[in-house]
């Protein structure tokens, strides 16, 4: 294996890097401490949209936590030299993206002191319980299968834990997309669909974050990324937009004609204000349609600029299609009673408000400076080979 | 030993600071070599520890196997002596040690006491003996060095046809170098030696050697005897003042220029910022613009850095190239103005002077850089099994480069490295040839002015 | 009165000795709620030792032919039993008045929506910690304990039920203990039927006059509640999710 | 009533509460130093999930004693729960959601058998 | 005043005592003994600060260690990381008011007994499963690793499964402080617990337990790298020059 792999990060720009990093995450925890102290009316939640920004954010960093673990699958469980070489970096990149994500879900519960009690009480019906054991036991995982692949004389198993991370992701995000699919209460949610489609959200935003991480290393350490490798990366990268196009096409089709669901549908598709305006703008013409011609342009689309470009889009437009999903979901109303005109104090029949407030979006940001923090960390900690088996190393190295 | 201790806080605090938590225990290339668990580190600590605690800690005196606390019997002297000559005090312990224990300070503290004790070791004491009487490990007298230097000249003349001088003893000259004995005559420490007079030629700076100082090692170190590396050093202090030299450079050798670098201020004042009558003597002739002392290296690499010199690198063209670290230079010394530039500035010299270089495998290099093995007063042909042995994992690392890069050329700054190299690689099926200097490599490559006269001369390769 | 109880003493003989202790207290106690009791004929007070009882669902009977427009009793009466207002968006509302109007028809109707004490409570399935459970007696609860404020269980309720308590409170009712960062929901007043009373909204709808809140017991045949849900058509809210809801409504 | 508050010089400082209510605690009162939070969480998880409604380790009951005659609470610097809690850091966020103050209705003490009659529905915590 | 009560009251003024003046002797020694040469590992900071900051990165990060063996590290860390917010969540015993950020810490206080003991059993699961480390460890390794154990898990012990009088315990501390005895609760496993403090306190200044001050006396860590600009010179060996003439003999 070669070396020069792992390449090293700059000194000063290093300490300049995890400061500023390390800034975003304190403000997000000073936002947590203050939503906390003061309760959520800080927030732009309510009894109606429940979830907001913070979990659009955790939501997001989790599911590109799985899916940035699709270059190292590619890499072990495909036996794809390229991908193998870029294995560490996205196992390292995965573990970091769901500790962001974690940790913001995590603050904004409404009672986090309770940590504790989330650990040791499990209801195992509920699949945000099962959650709990997925990511945990991602995390390990995803840490055994580094170490493998780091440490020399582990290597020959990478392969095989490699397949296991690769069906524990899969896993993952079938439950991940379930937390939404198993809500029969709700017209936006229970669906099927939901899950496929989370798994193929998050191979495209993974790639893209990967994509961009990445790039960010080559330009930092001078180097050219290769273009062949390039070209083959946004390649896939095109292809997974293109899956989640059709997803998002099959799931509302399927609304309008077996659901049933036309109201609902109406409101995003036409008269949902903000969220018509971020469904349409934000996912299909900044997060889909935009980045699909820049990379699939026969010139541009070679061209790293281009390509970090529209990875940067589909990831705005993933923000874009969660917020649509999480919060569009909530604020259509609940109707309790089919054909007849609701009204209540407690908003009924009316469509949710939800003007989201800066601890909100701090928070959520202080997720990304977490996950971004702890791989700056990493990738400069690691830059160790291990010392213990030098002796095994070396003659392994010669049967190379 | 109470003495040691009292003097020197290094084994005071080394003796109780050990936790014994194993984080050296696979570091040591002797141990790698012969797996003899007595050449872990803090195994080798051990053996004077234990002897400490008996003597000097309340848990030891009255709860020996709690701790592990012996008396110093006839046969742990034995060990001693054996295990502390299977140390080339080459600090690579040191970086992993979680407390920075330098198993070669206590190496050397137990050296001393051996001596005391009357166990010396004969190869370095002859060359001390040597050292002190005729002014250089290899007792090489004043008139032979002399024939030896002319000689030189005409060589380098014949080959380039360029009147490249090696003075000696040459007063008034602007720079003193200081070098291993080695490089006087030995293959192929010659070549750097060439290499430097090409350099100083080049630049058109006046410099000598000397007849006094004519060794920059100093063995004294080995066996941790201030006074005996005092006394060694002193001899460049006299040279220099005799000389009225303004910059002292010292040659290709690791052991060497960690005296030079990290003591020769503190023994003689040879360097700068010294505020007693005793240094100002010196410190007032140098030339406060440069480092003193300073490394070959960082000269020839100033005099890069400032365009002075012309190098043709395609003809080095015929070498692929790696570079080993000296554990003196790499772990008790530093060049340049930043730490870690004792690794940087070989490396950059190699780069400026030849085309195909690559590194080792990172963490046999820089700061973790495997030990020739045959440092630290072992080179002596007696030991010659544990040298071999002790340069196992350079080797494999060596080997490494070789199979993958085509490497052909091992790069050394450390007469002691080039002789150790060039005895143990046959062993390791490479041939002796592959091993040099950096100033080697410089000399292939400079290009020198030549003069009209011989101008019709061709100019050949050096090996 | 001596009692002096011993360490060792488990918690049961404790719950004994406790009640020598109290002596004549405890009898005093019971019979003070016999008269509510009978008065009211709905439920029996059960003893302050004896754990909820599977053999009850709890339930209720809303006619909204009955709730009269304009009138919120029951909402107000249900804020004053457990101590809140619903002033703000943000503050918690166990219980709401929704106004309906056929969109055919033009008809329009209310009744109140609570909690719905649902058989099989996805609230209950999707809770992470447990804090989300079903009584034996059918009353579906947060232990407010163990809730860590996640709100999946709000996604997951159909009829909105929940409220999440979004700020510091004060002066709580002791008897209904509430506080920021944890879900609640209407407890059924389950402190009032622990003590075999009826719930707060009931109590002040018949208290005006309206009875268009019936309370009882659903497994009970004899009871006033099962009876009637027998003899009329009564509707489940969302009843195409068969979650066989403790309150039902007739007139919708 | 207490102990250490006897032996204590002065120069040491210790935690200084109201006495309770009565002459005796639920159970003897080293037991309660060292187990009153066994009794409550026991206590509190019979209450939440079977509906067990004695009184004697309930929550109510011990602020009903305990609560101090100055502040009617059991919370305040010298306040009964939190004199000690703050002396040996011990967090006791129960009163979030717990009154701290006794119920103001009729008797206070629900050894005088009247704590089981509640549920006047006034919101009478706050006097 | 129970005879219990005055014997640990004993105890542990006699190992304060003993830890107190140990260290100090040792401390002392360290500092005074000369450190005739530079010899800084290294690469090496040019600065003071640049020292400050590299002392900083070993005791708080074990950076050496890390780049030696990740496992020991891991294990290490955790147990000191650990070591270190037990104590300070200690501090509530001997402070009144306690600290407010002591009040802070004490949630975590109680996971980083837990991560102690795992930490330990870690460290010394290696001193019986690494040949190489088998073969270095003393008993007195083992016995100090047993002890640092028994300390976590009576301590974990009165926190979980026989609960202690905190508030007594704390009263007895707050009444050594100022030699104002107060009872000790009579439980045995805070009797063994502080016994075992008690000794660890003793056994401090004569054990390995030394290398916590001894890391920052250590010649190879906190010297800087500037011997070509600054002349280092011990006393005893400027006295070699003293009166000898600037030139030698040789
Ligand atoms: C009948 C009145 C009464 C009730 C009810 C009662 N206590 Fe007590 N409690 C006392 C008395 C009296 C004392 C001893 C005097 C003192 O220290 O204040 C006491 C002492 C205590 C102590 C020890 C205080 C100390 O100074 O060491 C604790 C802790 C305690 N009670 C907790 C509780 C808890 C928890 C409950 C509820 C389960 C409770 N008490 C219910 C009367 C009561
Ligand atoms: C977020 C709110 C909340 C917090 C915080 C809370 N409780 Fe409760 N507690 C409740 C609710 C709600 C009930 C149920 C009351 C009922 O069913 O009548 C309850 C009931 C109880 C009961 C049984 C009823 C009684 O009055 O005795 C006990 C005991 C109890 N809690 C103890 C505690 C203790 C001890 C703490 C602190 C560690 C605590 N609680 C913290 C909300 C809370
Ligand atoms: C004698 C002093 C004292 C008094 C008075 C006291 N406590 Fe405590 N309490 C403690 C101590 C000490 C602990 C911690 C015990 C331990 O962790 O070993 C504790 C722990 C608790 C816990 C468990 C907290 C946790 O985080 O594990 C609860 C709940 C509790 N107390 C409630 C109360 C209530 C309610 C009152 C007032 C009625 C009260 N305590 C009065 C000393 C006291
Ligand atoms: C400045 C403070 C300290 C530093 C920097 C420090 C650092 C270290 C390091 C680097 C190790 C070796 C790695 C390992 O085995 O864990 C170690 C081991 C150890 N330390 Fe510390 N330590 C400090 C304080 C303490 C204190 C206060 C104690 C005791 C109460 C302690 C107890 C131990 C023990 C018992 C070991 C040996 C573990 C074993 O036997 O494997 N340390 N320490
Ligand atoms: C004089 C000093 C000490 C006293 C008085 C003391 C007392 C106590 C007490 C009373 C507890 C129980 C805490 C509870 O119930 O909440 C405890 C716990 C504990 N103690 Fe100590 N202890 C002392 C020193 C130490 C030392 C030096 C160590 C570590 C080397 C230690 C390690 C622990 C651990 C790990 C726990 C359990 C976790 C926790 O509650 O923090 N103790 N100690
Ligand atoms: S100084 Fe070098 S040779 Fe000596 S014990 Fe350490 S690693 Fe081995
Ligand atoms: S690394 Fe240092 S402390 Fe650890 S065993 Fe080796 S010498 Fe001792
Ligand atoms: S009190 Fe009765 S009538 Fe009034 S709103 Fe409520 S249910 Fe209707
Ligand atoms: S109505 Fe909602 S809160 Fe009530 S039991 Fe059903 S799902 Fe749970
Ligand atoms: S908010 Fe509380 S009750 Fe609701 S699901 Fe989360 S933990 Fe359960
Ligand atoms: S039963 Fe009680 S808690 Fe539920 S709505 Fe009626 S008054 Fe409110």
């Amino acid at each position: 294996m070669n070396f020069e792999a792992f390449h090293k990060i700059e000194e000063r720009a290093f300490y300049a890097l995890a400061a500023a990093l390390g800034l975003v995450v304190l403000i997000g925890l000073g936002a947590a401490h203050y939503m906390e102290t003061h309760g959520h009316v800080v927030t732009g939640m309510n009894n109606q949209i429940v979830w907001g920004l913070p979990h659009v954010f955790a939501v997001f960093l989790i599911v590109a936590a799985s899916g940035v673990l699709n270059v190292a699958s590619i890499g072990s469980v495909f036996g794809k030299p390229i991908y193998k070489a870029r294995a560490p970096l996205s196992g390292l990149l995965a573990i970091a993206l769901l500790a962001g994500g974690l940790t913001v879900l995590m603050l904004d519960l409404g009672r986090p002191d309770r940590l504790i009690v989330a650990m040791t009480h499990f209801n195992f019906k509920s699949i945000f319980a099962l959650n709990v054991i997925l990511y945990t036991g991602f995390f390990a995982i995803v840490a055994t299968y580094l170490w493998t692949m780091m440490e020399r004389k582990m290597y020959g198993f990478s392969k095989y834990v490699g397949f296991s991370a690769f069906i524990w992701r899969i896993a993952l995000t079938t439950a991940t997309g379930s937390i939404f699919g198993f809500l029969v209460a709700r017209q936006a949610y229970s669906s099927a669909l939901l899950a496929p489609m989370f798994i193929i959200m998050s191979f495209s935003y993974g790639l893209a974050v990967f994509i961009i991480v990445q790039s960010f290393m080559y330009a930092w350490n001078g180097m050219k990324l290769d273009l062949a490798i390039l070209r083959r990366m946004k390649n896939l990268l095109a292809t997974f937009v293109g899956a989640v196009m059709y997803f998002t096409i099959v799931y509302h089709l399927t609304n309008l004609y077996f659901a049933k669901q036309w109201d609902f549908e109406r409101f995003i598709l036409l008269e949902g204000g903000v969220f018509t305006t971020l469904f349409w703008v934000g996912q299909m013409l900044i997060g889909t349609l935009i980045p699909l011609a820049l990379l699939l342009h026969p010139t541009l689309g070679t061209r790293c600029k281009t390509v970090v470009w529209a990875a940067g889009m589909i990831i705005v437009g993933g923000f874009a299609q969660l917020y649509v999903i999480i919060i569009g979901g909530q604020a259509f109303p609940l109707n309790l009673f089919p054909g007849m005109q609701q009204s209540s104090s407690f908003f009924d029949g009316v469509i949710h408000h939800y003007q989201p407030t800066l601890p909100e979006f701090l928070l959520g940001m202080g997720g990304i400076g977490i996950a971004f923090l702890l791989t700056t960390i990493a990738v400069r900690v690691l830059r160790f080979i291990p010392q213990d088996d030098f002796h095994h190393v070396s003659k392994e190295m010669l049967t190379d | 030993m109470g003495d040691l201790l009292g003097r020197y806080r290094s084994l005071r605090v080394f003796m109780d600071a050990c936790v014994h938590c194993g984080a050296c225990t696979d570091k040591c290339h002797y141990y790698i070599g012969t797996a003899d668990p007595k050449n872990m580190p803090v195994a080798r600590q051990e053996l004077m520890r234990s002897v400490y605690r008996r003597h000097f800690t309340f848990a030891g005196k009255y709860f020996p196997s709690l701790v592990g606390a012996q008396d110093l019997t006839e046969e742990l002297l034995q060990d001693w002596y054996k295990y502390y000559y299977q140390c080339s005090e080459c600090r690579r312990c040191s970086v992993y040690c979680p407390y920075g224990i330098d198993t070669a300070e206590v190496t050397m503290a137990g050296r001393e006491i051996l001596d005391t004790v009357g166990i010396g070791q004969k190869y370095t004491n002859e060359i001390m003996g040597k050292l002190h009487r005729i002014g250089n490990n290899l007792g090489l007298p004043g008139p032979a060095l002399e024939d030896t230097l002319l000689g030189l000249e005409e060589d380098i003349f014949d080959a380039t046809g360029v009147p490249v001088k090696l003075p000696l003893d040459a007063e008034g000259a602007e720079v003193m170098l200081v070098t291993p004995s080695a490089d006087f005559f030995s293959e192929p420490h010659v070549e750097s030696l060439i290499g430097y007079a090409k350099v100083f030629h080049a630049a058109g700076i006046k410099w000598t050697l000397s007849s006094k100082a004519s060794e920059a090692g100093n063995f004294g170190m080995f066996i941790g005897s201030y006074d005996n590396m005092r006394r060694a050093a002193m001899r460049i202090r006299d040279a220099a003042l005799d000389l009225g030299v303004k910059r002292i450079v010292v040659g290709e050798c690791g052991h060497a220029w960690r005296v030079a670098y990290s003591f020769w201020n503190t023994l003689t004042g040879v360097g700068h910022g010294g505020e007693d009558a005793f240094s100002k003597q010196l410190q007032q002739q140098l030339d406060p613009n440069y480092p003193a002392p300073q490394h070959i290296c960082e000269f020839t690499y100033d005099l890069i850095q400032q365009g002075k010199l012309k190098f043709d690198k395609s003809l080095n063209d015929h070498r692929t190239i790696t570079f080993h670290d000296s554990c003196n230079v790499a772990r008790g010394s530093r060049m340049g103005d930043m730490p870690g530039g004792q690794f940087v500035i070989p490396r950059e010299v190699i780069k400026a002077v030849a085309n195909n270089f690559y590194d080792m495998q990172e963490g046999t290099i820089n700061e973790a850089t495997f030990c020739c093995g045959g440092g630290g007063g072992l080179l002596t042909d007696d030991l010659m099994e544990i040298r071999v042995k002790g340069a196992l994992p350079r080797m494999e690392a060596f080997n490494n480069v070789v199979q993958d890069k085509q490497v052909n050329f091992l790069a050394l700054i450390c007469a002691i490295c080039k002789a150790q190299f060039t005895k143990v690689v046959p062993y390791y099926g490479f041939d002796m040839s592959m091993i040099g200097g950096v100033h080697q490599l410089v000399a292939t490559a400079i290009l020198l002015e030549v003069p009209e006269e011989t101008a019709q001369e061709s100019v050949a390769s050096d090996d | 009165m001596s009692n002096n109880v011993d360490n060792s003493q488990n918690d049961n003989e404790q719950v004994n000795s406790r009640r020598q202790f109290l002596g004549w207290g405890a009898a005093v106690a019971g019979l003070a709620i016999a008269p509510g009791v009978t008065l009211l004929d709905i439920a029996h007070g059960r003893p302050a030792d004896e754990p909820a009882s599977s053999k009850i669902r709890w339930g209720m009977l809303i006619d909204s032919g009955k709730c009269a427009t304009g009138c919120d009793d029951c909402v107000s009466a249900c804020g004053k039993e457990n101590g809140f207002s619903g002033k703000l968006e943000t503050d918690s509302q166990w219980i709401r008045k929704i106004e309906l109007k056929d969109l055919r028809t033009g008809n329009s109707h209310s009744l109140p929506m609570l909690c719905q004490h649902c058989e099989h409570p996805p609230c209950v399935d999707v809770c992470p910690t447990g804090a989300s459970f079903k009584r034996a007696d059918g009353i579906v609860l947060v232990d407010r304990h163990i809730c860590i404020g996640c709100r999946y269980c709000m996604m997951a309720c159909p009829y909105k039920a929940r409220s999440f308590v979004h700020q510091e409170l004060e002066d709580q009712n002791p008897d209904v203990p509430r506080g920021k960062g944890c879900v609640e929901s209407c407890t059924l007043c389950v402190q009032r039927v622990d003590r075999g009373e009826q719930p707060a909204c009931s109590d002040a709808c018949a208290a005006a006059g309206h009875n268009a809140i019936l309370f009882g017991d659903l497994n009970d045949p004899n009871s006033e509640i099962a009876k009637r849900i027998a003899a009329s058509a009564t509707t489940q809210v969302r009843a195409d999710l068969d979650l066989n809801v403790g309150i039902r409504y007739q007139g919708i | 009533a207490d102990a250490h508050e006897e032996s204590s010089s002065g120069r040491v400082p210790v935690p200084v509460h109201p006495e309770g209510k009565g002459d005796k605690c639920v159970r003897d009162t080293a037991y309660m130093k060292r187990h009153h939070m066994e009794l409550l969480k026991h206590h509190r998880d019979e209450t939440m999930r079977n509906g067990i409604r004695t009184t004697e380790y309930s929550l109510k009951n011990c602020v009903s004693c305990h609560a101090s005659k100055d502040t009617n609470s059991v919370l305040g610097k010298n306040g009964f729960c939190q004199s000690c809690h703050s002396y040996a850091a011990v967090t006791l966020d129960c009163f979030e959601c717990h009154a701290s103050k006794p119920k103001a209705t009729a008797a206070l003490n629900p050894a005088l058998g009247q704590g089981l009659k509640a549920g006047d529905g006034s919101l009478a915590s706050n006097m | 005043m129970s005879l219990l009560t005055v014997l640990f009251a004993c105890m542990f003024y006699a190992a304060t005592a003993l830890l107190v003046f140990g260290l100090f002797f040792k401390i002392r020694s360290y500092a005074r003994t000369p450190a005739p040469l530079k010899i800084p590992t290294t690469p090496a900071p040019t600065t003071k600060t640049g020292v400050v900051l590299r002392m900083t990165r070993e005791v708080t990060l074990f950076e050496s260690l890390f780049k030696s063996n990740k496992w020991i590290w891991l294990f290490g860390y955790m147990f000191h990381a650990a070591l270190l917010l037990v104590v300070l969540r200690h501090l509530r015993y001997f402070t009144e008011p306690v600290w407010f950020w002591v009040d802070i810490v004490q949630p975590f206080g109680i996971y980083a007994g837990f991560a102690m003991v795992a930490g330990l059993g870690g460290l010394w699961a290696r001193r019986f499963l690494v040949d190489r480390v088998r073969y270095i460890s003393t008993p007195s390794d083992h016995l100090i690793l047993a002890l640092l154990v028994a300390i976590g898990i009576t301590g974990l012990g009165m926190k979980f499964v026989a609960h202690t009088d905190i508030i007594a315990v704390k009263e007895f501390m707050l009444g050594l402080m100022v030699f104002d005895l107060q009872p000790l609760p009579a439980d045995p496993v805070l009797l063994v617990h502080l016994t075992l403090v008690a000794l660890l306190m003793t056994i401090f200044p004569i054990s390995k337990l030394l290398h916590a001050p001894g890391i920052f006396f250590s010649p190879t860590r906190n010297q800087t790298d500037d011997p070509r600009d600054r002349r280092h010179i011990s006393a005893w060996a400027a006295k070699l020059e003293s009166g000898a003439s600037s030139k030698s003999e040789a």
